[in-house]
């Protein structure tokens, strides 16, 4: 069945709703409007406006409420608009809902499960394209998850709702029209990165909105005779080390893509972590291919030039491999 | 820039605000359209736009609001302009009105629905829409879009997409202005919905409780995205809730740009002459969809089409006519001088120059030229 | 844990509550204590706690607070608990009258400022001072220390030490009730200070707008560390601050413990009888300095010792015994009962063992045994 | 003269204050209180309630109203009380300070400096010990500064102030009360890094709270014979790469001691850096000696154990060392 990740997000979400009468969904204009990116849509309708919870604008008091909500015994999906507003409401992430546990001496667990749009190249300027997944990927207590994928838009919300503890997932805007056929299996598990595709020369590591872009430039590398593995992160806190490590070992090479701005992006930890554990196997310096360190730019042709692109990732590889 | 006098140690009151602000010049209305565009559109023997009565300056400046947003939906749909657009339609009277009440020696912080209150600071429509077309001409040098359009040198600090990321911002250039003795107001204009965060909290007890010059100016529109009022505030009489920080409070028909100005002129006057902040709530509607991406499936038909009823222009045309102040033909010269300036700058931002792509890091940093080390 | 009853689709009002939550016992008063104190400390022939007039509980709670802190006190000067240390001296008739007011079953979200209130809560007085103490016997097993005491088992949610950062758990843990259809009331307690905060603002405007079972608690005790009331907000009248969001509020003198318990109970009754939230304003005084860094230069000598004067425990005292229900002789079994217990938890304390360092990653996630997967 | 870290800092201050009309001096409780830490403890006797301005509980609204004033002409120096506080910013922070010059096109600097205590060891426990300066770090458009010596708490401001752009400056908790000599060439190079035990056999980079256990451990190293040098990052961003890559070419090995938990630190982008720049120099992979990854603990031999300690940062040379 093709549908998009939207619907593959709906489905999840609908899926959660009907199963378990704990979980709702709370956030601004997730209701009535229909979600800003449409992602709810119906569900208010299907559900009620108890568990399809519009919000106000209040983005630290919502979050938070949801971290309460979960510690009162529910299982709330809060859905932040996108990235760029929560950091509104981070202290709730990063002071609440990571640490009560630890805090309270075990106590207690927050199930919450933090959804958001995240990510550039809609022209949408410098406050509404921001990829900040390192940061929560920073957090102890806290799980990071980035579907990538129809299958992982339809599979990951479950476990993230069967995790005891907060899991954030992160939604790039251009994926929500993203198609593809959606097979039987698209079951996640959220502890493992996901090669997409096999190959010898060199690992691309991507995740989220970069995905399709990595997968992109191993075509046109293939076509030029390279023939290069790409994997998905998907889990960006835990990361996978083994997956990684057992790619780089095979492959020698190592090309991480993230749309972060480079410096202290997520792709300087999974290049550390590739200089701690895989020093030996390399035979060139892991590459990054991330967003030039400057607030997204409005204009087109600008805002490419500032974010990953195939082109860039197929550079990168071509200077690895030295060709 | 201006040299910041230091201020009596120990004084807390706001100093006495006799003077004018050194760039207070009577109010030069709006930037004139370019000399194009009159010359294009002018009814032969019409005034010039500053010589007119206030009244039809009102009206004048409504209508290139509403002609320019209507032509930037066109141009959406035509994919000249990208990212998010939110329209104002409907709305003209609030930022007319309001735009009109200030100095131009004041300063103003706007939204992400803020081409109208760009327009009217003076900002020229070329630079507006050339922003919008991502152009280097734009006022942001296509870096900010729709979204962003700035003009410090009218004292236009933008455009910011951040719901009630902009109030802080008011209470910080007030509180420059009272550090260095300069009487202005700053005026920050904002959504209702804006009022539910954080950030307004904070903000209107700072300017209350160090009874800064800042003029708080609410565009209750009744929608933040698809939420109602009711359904955002417990307490939905937005004056009540500004009068709990002990700020004078002001309410006028945003629909009626002469209640707006009156309005708006009474407040900024009581800022102005020192009393604190002031909050004003116009009440108005958006006629169209909160962005061009909202199916705008919240709201009854009906309820648009009562609020369109009261539509700003036709009816203040309509009370001018009756007042005997305008006619159909000078309606339709102020109309069609506002279509020709909306040409024209169309005009102006398909020709203008993409920047250079090499550019890209410009400005991330202020270079040090501009730098004033001097100063320590 | 509870299991959700799935609410009505479309239901928004509270549901009504009239049955008390599963685990409302009638209120067990707090935990007695430990066998070992009240075998040391009481006077012979004096009641059992649980059996006393509520005055006397009260009282003797507040010697409980009172005593406890005091030794807080001398041990941190001992380097036995370390960090920070915020002292309660001087606002017990707040947290004693205010959790006497709730019913077991109901749910409380502290400051750093808690040691009071989660003694009356019933965490044992040696889990609290092991837990100041460091020790794995402490009721957060020593990873909180002062600021973060625990006790989910009790529904004490902590102990929090982000000002203002109780307040939205409280509205999602009331939040959580709704949907379940348990009937209990959610107490957020917080400093004046808070009140100017973002989260104070969202949260009651949450509450209010869901018109959930939230009691916000609001201690004005005048200063937020070195910063008065008058120089933090620009209405000093809290109570009119709280109704602005159209909640009910409720002020009662926090020197009176008696006026506190009928005020907060007035307060709880309202909001369990789904009147929606409420808030409580008790006006007390720190007679300690802020915390143990504080040189408190910022309060004239004068103010405290005219609000000592005031002190909640000899004013009460007095009159009880004005009132014929107290002597001397039973003041001083209640003191020396609260010195006892307070020597057993030091005791306590001091011989629990330290957790060890190979734990240190223990509950940073929640083991899978823990999970209930089975849910889905 | 000997004097302290906080007693320099107060002298940079107030001299700050003195020579410039436009700078002022605002946050919560620098004024009546004295300031948290007792820096600004004076300053409002000296220089007035407009100058020394304390403010409401409002890290959002003053952190805001510090960049407006920015905007507006004046020199604004914002204190928030810790890192742990700022998350209530960090909105102010990342979409008004940073981009308002590149998104107005140029148009207007954000000439503010915002100070923050920072750090763990204090026994504060988990909400009051963060080390989030590598979340600053990774945003386009700001300066972000650690001064670890009395002498930076001297010379740091200045150069600061005089950035036409936002400057964070990061003063770990524990620096306090450090005292040493204050020299005639306090004067500070916001630019660079600062080698402050030169060495051979391994290069130990650390800045902050971290510099003075680097320099315990090389004391300790320099005892059993291994010559390390010590270099404090100091200037968080831009980081200085010269300096850093100039030293490893000169030990052929690397160790980066931060006090942030170890996935996604600062000091992951430290070894990104050298893999990409110093690879074929290195004799070895890079190590980290970072934070675990727990909310800090109250238990001061549990919060010990969490943190980097001399003795970590001396097993991590020996084992990179192979001794
Ligand atoms: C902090 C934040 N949260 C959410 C959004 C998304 N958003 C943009 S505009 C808007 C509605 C704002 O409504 P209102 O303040 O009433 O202004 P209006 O659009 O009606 O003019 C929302 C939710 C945002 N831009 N910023
Ligand atoms: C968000 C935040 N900002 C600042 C602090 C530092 N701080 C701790 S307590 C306090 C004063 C709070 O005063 P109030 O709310 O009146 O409570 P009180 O201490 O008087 O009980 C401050 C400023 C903090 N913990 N959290
Ligand atoms: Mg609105
Ligand atoms: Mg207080």
């Amino acid at each position: 069945m093709r549908i998009s990740y939207r619907e593959a997000m709906r489905q999840a979400l609908r899926e959660a709703l009907a199963n378990d009468a704990r979980v709702f969904l709370m956030g601004e204009d997730v209701g009535r409007y229909g979600g800003s990116y449409a992602v709810s849509k119906g569900l208010l309708e299907e559900f009620g406006p108890e568990r399809i919870r519009d919000t106000p604008l209040s983005e630290l008091g919502f979050v938070g409420a949801g971290v309460g909500a979960a510690l009162g015994g529910m299982r709330p999906i809060v859905e932040v608009m996108t990235v760029n507003f929560s950091l509104l409401a981070l202290d709730q992430v990063v002071n609440s809902a990571s640490l009560l546990r630890h805090m309270s001496g075990g106590q207690c667990s927050v199930p919450m499960v933090l959804r958001m749009a995240t990510g550039a190249g809609r022209q949408l300027a410098a406050q509404h394209s921001h990829s900040l997944e390192n940061w929560y990927a920073h957090i102890p207590g806290i799980r990071v998850l980035a579907p990538a994928t129809v299958a992982d838009a339809r599979g990951m919300l479950a476990p993230a709702l069967a995790d005891p503890d907060p899991v954030v997932i992160f939604e790039h805007a251009q994926l929500y029209n993203l198609e593809d056929d959606l097979l039987d299996d698209w079951r996640c598990d959220i502890a493992r990165a996901a090669v997409r595709r096999p190959g010898t020369r060199a690992s691309v590591f991507a995740y989220g909105g970069c995905l399709p872009k990595a997968l992109q430039a191993a075509e046109e590398l293939a076509a030029s005779g390279i023939d290069v593995e790409v994997v998905d992160l998907r889990v960006l806190r835990p990361l996978d080390i083994d997956t990684i490590a057992e790619s780089v070992r095979r492959t020698h090479r190592a090309v991480v893509v993230d749309e972060g701005w480079r410096s202290g992006s997520l792709a300087a930890e999974v290049i550390a972590r590739i200089a701690e554990t895989c020093f030996y196997d390399l035979d060139a310096p892991p590459a990054r291919v991330c967003s030039e360190e400057v607030p997204i730019p409005y204009a087109k042709h600008l805002e490419d030039a500032a974010l990953p692109q195939p082109a860039k990732i197929v550079a990168a590889v071509k200077e690895l491999l030295n060709v | 820039m201006t040299r910041a006098r230091k201020p009596a140690a120990g004084a807390l009151a706001t100093p006495p605000c006799t003077s004018r602000p050194a760039d207070a010049k009577p109010f030069p209305l709006t930037q004139p359209p370019p000399k194009r565009a009159r010359k294009a559109g002018r009814a032969p023997g019409a005034a010039e736009p500053a010589e007119r009565p206030l009244e039809l300056r009102l009206l004048a400046d409504m209508l290139r609001i509403r002609r320019m947003e209507e032509k930037c939906a066109e141009l959406y749909g035509a994919g000249k302009i990208r990212g998010f657009l939110h329209l104002y339609i409907g709305e003209e009277a609030c930022a007319t009105g309001a735009m009109h009440a200030l100095a131009a020696g004041d300063n103003v912080v706007a939204t992400y629905r803020e081409h109208g209150h760009a327009l009217l600071r003076g900002v020229a429509m070329d630079a507006i829409m050339a922003e919008m077309f991502g152009k280097a001409a734009g006022c942001s040098r296509g870096r900010g879009g729709s979204m962003h359009l700035f003009d410090v040198s009218r004292r236009f600090y933008g455009g910011n997409a951040i719901v009630g990321g902009g109030l802080p911002l008011a209470v910080g250039l007030a509180l420059a202005d009272r550090l260095q003795g300069v009487c202005r107001v700053t005026a920050c204009v904002f959504g209702e919905g804006a009022m539910a965060e954080g950030a307004f909290h904070e903000s209107i007890n700072l300017a209350a409780l160090w009874q800064l010059p800042v003029l708080f100016c609410c565009e209750n529109n009744l929608y933040a995205m698809g939420t109602a009022l009711a359904r955002s505030e417990s307490q939905t009489d937005l004056c009540a809730k500004a009068a709990s920080y002990r700020v004078a409070s002001f309410r006028a028909d945003g629909m009626d740009v002469r209640a707006v100005f009156d309005t708006v002129s009474r407040a900024a006057q009581q800022v102005r002459e020192g009393g604190g902040p002031a909050f004003v709530e116009l009440q108005t509607y958006r006629f169209r969809a909160h962005s061009m991406f909202d199916p705008d499936l919240y709201r009854d038909k009906a309820e648009i089409e009562q609020w369109k009823q009261r539509g700003p222009i036709h009816s203040f045309s309509a009370q001018l006519k009756a007042e005997g102040s305008l006619t159909e033909e000078l309606f339709l010269a102020l109309d069609a001088e506002a279509e020709a300036e909306v040409a024209a700058a169309i005009a102006f931002a398909e020709q203008a120059p993409w920047e250079p792509v090499a550019d890209l890091l410009k400005d991330v940093h202020t270079p040090a030229a501009a730098d004033e080390r001097g100063a320590r």
